[in-house]
């Protein structure tokens, strides 16, 4: 009979204890992020869209060289076409990316040599339409300005200070 | 009075089969007479996709066989392939990946408690567990630049180092995490409707557990002392002091303790990874490499130990010899083993993946056999199983 | 196919494991260890019930967690691998078995290792190697109708009701 | 009141016969109206002390604070079409939430709210509410066969076993009180209950407070014991199928049950619409400063509004703050509780309150 009386007598203080505790959260300040108002703050390491660098007077960094595309997981997304102008310097006409396939895993800005394709903090892409999603040249790159502040974020995360 | 058995279909889509499993069960009243798990629905072919893929490109795929503890499945494939073509890890790489892979298992077992208590009918712990889990997606959002698909470990190494200021905020979290779990203790361990719910519930008896090749928490929880990191301690778990978890008699609320206990014990070790990580943090790092200026292999300072990787890799032209290797560690839900056999060529020849969830799951009918159809959510929820790791 | 997945004749040393199995009568061939120098034994197709019961009941091996069972598909031959633990002795080893590819069949292992049961069914599905008296084999991660089996060399996914092959 | 309202008959020369007739229809509809702007303030509150208790922000997108929030769910439920599956018995599956929900509204009208303002005031209040009560658990089973759904079917079951073993104590523990008031006509109780915090009946009868505040969270199907509609194993139980304003019927009646529930409760064993100071304090203000009675009985039946509605809210605080922190129990533990722990309480209850009516006569 005393086993049971005890056996409830620890069962209302466990509970007790289970509500108290909850009540103890009741006065801590929400951890919501109400996310249209409010946007979360992201570091320069953050895999967003793709985008292409350019040169402070407008000309591409990007030499052609394909190695994004061969490093790419989904094998098709990066389509580069290039052809050799007089000179025979690699000169990039057509540079798409189809980013409603892409992974966002960073491979192709890890290999590219000059730093040109670089991931910048977009995370909004939705879109109406999976033809819209495929990113031409023209969409891709950046302003000669914001390529100027990506290069800085990107060189002071290199050296770890960020 | 003749009863007819009914035949109840928990769908691929339901609410508490922590992703798309279906279990045709018999019923007779709330008595479950059969259950047949039928599993696939989750297949996407890792082993297949590997075949035609350099493991370069391979690398981001390994980060979605297991999407709750990504950082393993990078781990295990990085030391297969490590060991294949024969590269040594720098130590400093070795205590990033073990500082990461310990929080990522926090995560992943948070993850488990909420929804686990979540199918028993407690709603709050989920939001606390989810709150713990918010700040450490946060840090390694910083770290990697993504929340959960991080492709952030390379072969030698790690791809970046720490961001200035992120083994600080670790610290902090190490600190503030120990009094959240005592919360999480305080609302469930002792609440007597937890405990007859759970107490001695789909009890896993240690030759049953041997028989279905059970490992990691589960197995501990059965009493058998088999902890990858502890018995063949693989990266630098060997300098790293910790006890594994154990518990005897192997029933649901075995298992929730051996996994809050290991919780407490990957906080331990991420503070001590975090004191002696050679090199400290990047910023000391740097000014003593520019004083000291030496360029020799021996100086700890600026020597091989301190590096981020061993011996730089061409993406594309990355050859491993020929051979075979296989590679075991210890991650949340038991031992994952990665098996790569290399012809010499830049795609493996053949990838093979043995995830613990997937004996997790053989095992559920032999524990449910007879049991009340109310206990399906008490025994599967303690199992911690994990769909995509099942069908890979 | 590479020179490394075939019966090589090489002779190896034998390894600790494989001289406990050569010295009780079971003619079984080393092969060379994985790179993390885990012992590779290759065992005869028909002699592998009795090697795996061998080496789990034998006092000093005492392996008595069969970790997996898979399929390499080698050209010529499909070899099926079986990865033993031992929670004593906290070591692997890595049983081989070589099957010609016209009618791969082995003995299941289901009464020794419970845990074969389903790993055994996920090789005869994605590789088609059959289990003889295992207790229901059919295909686990692919719908039941599908046609051939996915991780072999010369598997060519035309399935015409597949629509991604249209696009 | 209601002479009031003859003589207006009376003024038109209509038959009085009528006035008797049309005179209860204006405390059904002043309970239609209470109970809909009752119901809609629950479930925003429900939502936002659940967040409040789990470091979230309740909604509070939909007007200021989120207030209109309830009203936009129900817009929605309205909005979204009815399904009915083929082979359900469509003459049931429409009967049920109707079966769920009238019993509910009939209690609203026999509780008292303040000393004057309550719809029906019966000799054996107390009887009445407790038989009509256990009418809603019939309108569960009914849902749950007539949707033709296993799951449904599982939960109807469900609800229907919890439902019985959770009666008996929940009347004994009633009687209880009974015995305490020495009636069954719910003013008396109250009115036995006036002596501020003290006189309350939960003091002598704690255990039966205990069992029956228990047993109103397993009537209502609140967490604990919310068997029959436990997500995680039925899919939400007998309103599986349910879609529209059907569900919406069965959602209005769930927090309307909790509501009349709660005020049950602070009824029978908090003192109803007293003070808990014995005089109301608007009787003390109202005779420093004005004298006539009519304005006294208006600011005194105001406080005793604002006590009861404090209270019930203490209540549904209570109700909902358990169900953010306990666990679901099986269904087998669900009747062994009631049978073989709730019982024997209420049971030694009911001995302890006869022995102190017997010793302190009322």
């Amino acid at each position: 009979m005393n086993n049971i009386l005890i056996e409830t007598k620890k069962g209302i203080i466990e509970i007790l204890r289970g509500l108290f505790t909850v009540l103890k959260h009741a006065f801590r300040p929400p951890i919501t992020l109400e996310y249209p108002e409010k946007k979360p703050v992201l570091n320069s390491r953050y895999r967003g869209a793709l985008a292409l660098r350019v040169n402070a007077d407008g000309s591409d960094i990007c030499g052609g060289c394909k190695s994004c595309m061969k490093v790419c997981p989904c094998g098709d997304l990066i389509q580069v076409s290039t052809h050799k102008d007089e000179n025979n310097k690699l000169v990039v006409d057509k540079f798409t990316v189809d980013l409603g396939r892409c992974i966002f895993c960073g491979n192709c800005t890890e290999v590219c040599p000059k730093k040109a394709l670089i991931m910048t903090n977009e995370y909004e892409l939705a879109d109406f339409s999976r033809e819209s999603l495929v990113f031409d040249k023209k969409k891709l790159c950046l302003t000669p300005e914001q390529s100027q502040k990506w290069h800085e974020a990107l060189d002071k995360d290199i050296q770890g200070v960020n | 009075m003749q009863t007819q058995e009914l035949k109840l279909n928990v769908g691929p889509q339901h609410p508490s089969t922590h992703g798309v499993l279906r279990l045709v069960m018999s019923l007779d009243g709330e008595i479950i007479n059969d259950i047949e798990p039928v599993i696939g629905y989750l297949h996407r072919g890792m082993e297949k996709l590997a075949e035609s893929r350099t493991y370069h490109q391979y690398l981001p795929m390994v980060d979605r066989v297991d999407y709750l503890s990504s950082f393993f499945n990078q781990e295990s494939f990085c030391l297969a392939v490590e060991s294949l073509a024969g590269l040594k890890v720098p130590k400093r790489a070795e205590y990033i990946r073990v500082i990461t892979m310990e929080f990522n298992r926090i995560a992943s077992h948070l993850m488990w408690l909420a929804s686990f208590l979540l199918d028993l009918g407690a709603t709050s712990p989920l939001f606390y567990a989810f709150r713990e889990r918010e700040d450490i997606y946060t840090l390694f959002e910083e770290l990697t630049g993504a929340r959960m698909m991080y492709n952030y470990y390379c072969f030698g190494g790690v791809k970046k180092d720490f961001p200035s200021g992120w083994m600080k905020k670790a610290q902090d979290l190490c600190k503030k995490m120990p009094k959240c779990f005592d919360e999480y203790e305080a609302i469930i361990t002792n609440n007597p409707i937890f405990l007859r719910r759970t107490k001695d519930i789909g009890v896993l008896t240690k030759e049953m557990a041997l028989d279905f090749g059970i490992t990691g928490p589960n197995l501990r929880a059965s009493g058998i002392d088999l902890d990858l990191r502890k018995t063949n301690s693989y990266s630098v778990y060997n300098e790293l002091d910790f006890k594994t978890c154990l518990a005897e008699n192997g029933d649901s609320f075995d298992r929730y303790i051996v996994r809050i206990d290991e919780m407490r014990e990957s906080v331990k070790i991420i503070g001590q990874a975090l004191e002696k990580i050679p090199g400290g943090t990047p910023e000391k790092l740097l000014v003593k490499k520019t004083n000291c200026g030496c360029k020799e292999e021996s100086c700890p300072i600026c020597g091989f130990d301190t590096k981020l990787t061993g011996k730089k890799i061409v993406p594309l032209a990355f050859k491993p010899p020929a051979g075979e290797a296989i590679s075991q560690i210890e991650s949340p839900r038991g031992i994952t083993t990665c098996y790569i056999v290399s012809d010499g060529s830049p795609n493996p020849y053949r990838v093979r993946w043995r995830t613990p969830s997937f004996s997790n799951v053989q095992l559920l009918p032999e524990l449910m056999k007879g049991k009340i159809y109310a206990d399906l959510m008490a025994i599967f929820g303690s199992l911690d199983v994990v769909l995509p790791e099942v069908d890979r | 196919m590479s020179d490394y997945l075939e019966n090589n004749i090489q002779e190896v040393a034998a390894g600790q494991l494989a001289a406990i199995l050569q010295n009780n009568g079971f003619n079984v061939k080393p092969q060379k260890n994985t790179a993390d120098n885990i012992e590779v034994i290759e065992v005869s197709a028909d002699k592998l019930v009795e090697v795996a019961t061998f080496l789990k009941m034998n006092v000093d091996t005492h392996f008595d967690i069969l970790f997996s069972v898979s399929g390499i598909d080698a050209g010529e031959s499909l070899i099926a691998v079986y990865h033993l633990f031992s929670t004593q002795f906290k070591n692997n080893v890595i049983l081989k078995v070589w099957l010609d590819r016209s009618q791969p069949e082995i003995a299941s292992l289901s009464q020794v290792y419970s845990a074969s049961n389903w790993h055994e069914r996920e090789t005869f599905d994605l590789l088609g190697i059959k289990f003889i008296n295992h207790p229901d084999l059919k295909r686990i991660l692919l719908p039941e109708e599908w046609i051939g089996h996915p991780l072999r060399k010369d598997y060519v996914m035309n399935d015409s009701r597949l629509v991604w092959n249209k696009r | 009141m209601y002479d009031l309202y003859l003589n207006i008959f009376n003024k038109f020369g209509l038959p009085e016969l009528l006035a008797k007739l049309s005179w209860p229809l204006f405390p059904f509809i002043g309970v239609a109206v209470l109970l809909i702007i009752v119901v809609l303030f629950l479930v925003l509150m429900e939502r936002k002390i659940l967040a409040l208790l789990t470091v979230r922000k309740g909604p509070n997108r939909v007007g200021p604070y989120g207030l209109f929030q309830t009203i936009a769910d129900a817009i929605k439920l309205l909005i979204k079409e009815d399904i009915m599956s083929c082979e359900t018995n469509k003459v049931l599956f429409t009967l049920a939430p109707v079966v769920v929900f009238v019993p509910t509204m009939v209690i609203y009208g026999l509780l008292p709210y303040t000393s004057n303002l309550f719809a029906i005031n019966l000799a054996a209040g107390l009887f009445l509410i407790l038989a009509i009560s256990s009418i809603s658990i019939i309108g569960l089973v009914i849902a749950g066969w007539a949707s033709n759904n296993k799951y449904s079917l599982l939960g109807g079951m469900r609800s229907a076993a919890q439902a019985i073993s959770y009666e008996v104590p929940f009347f004994i523990s009633a009687i209880a009180v009974a015995i305490l008031a020495g009636s069954m006509n719910m003013n008396e109780i109250v009115g036995q209950q006036a002596g501020g915090l003290f006189s309350w009946n939960m003091w002598p009868s704690l255990v039966g407070f205990a069992v029956f505040f228990i047993c109103c969270i397993a009537e209502v199907n609140r967490v604990p014991f919310d068997l029959p509609e436990a997500e995680s194993e039925l899919v939400s139980g007998y309103n599986t199928e349910y879609t529209g304003m059907k569900f919406a019927l069965f959602f209005l009646a769930e927090y309307a049950a909790m509501f009349i529930m709660s005020v049950l409760v602070v009824t029978l064993f908090l003192g109803g619409y007293t003070s808990p100071f014995g005089i109301y304090i608007s009787q003390l203000f109202c005779n420093l400063v004005l004298h006539n009675q009519m304005s006294l009985n208006f600011f005194v039946g105001i406080e005793q509004a604002f006590w009861l509605i404090f209270k019930t809210y203490v209540v549904i605080f209570a109700i909902m703050w358990i169900r953010a922190t306990l666990p679901r129990l099986k269904a087998d533990q669900l009747m062994a509780f009631s049978w073989k722990f709730l019982l024997p309480l209420s049971l030694l209850n009911l001995v302890i309150v006869t022995v102190y009516r017997y010793f302190i006569p009322g």
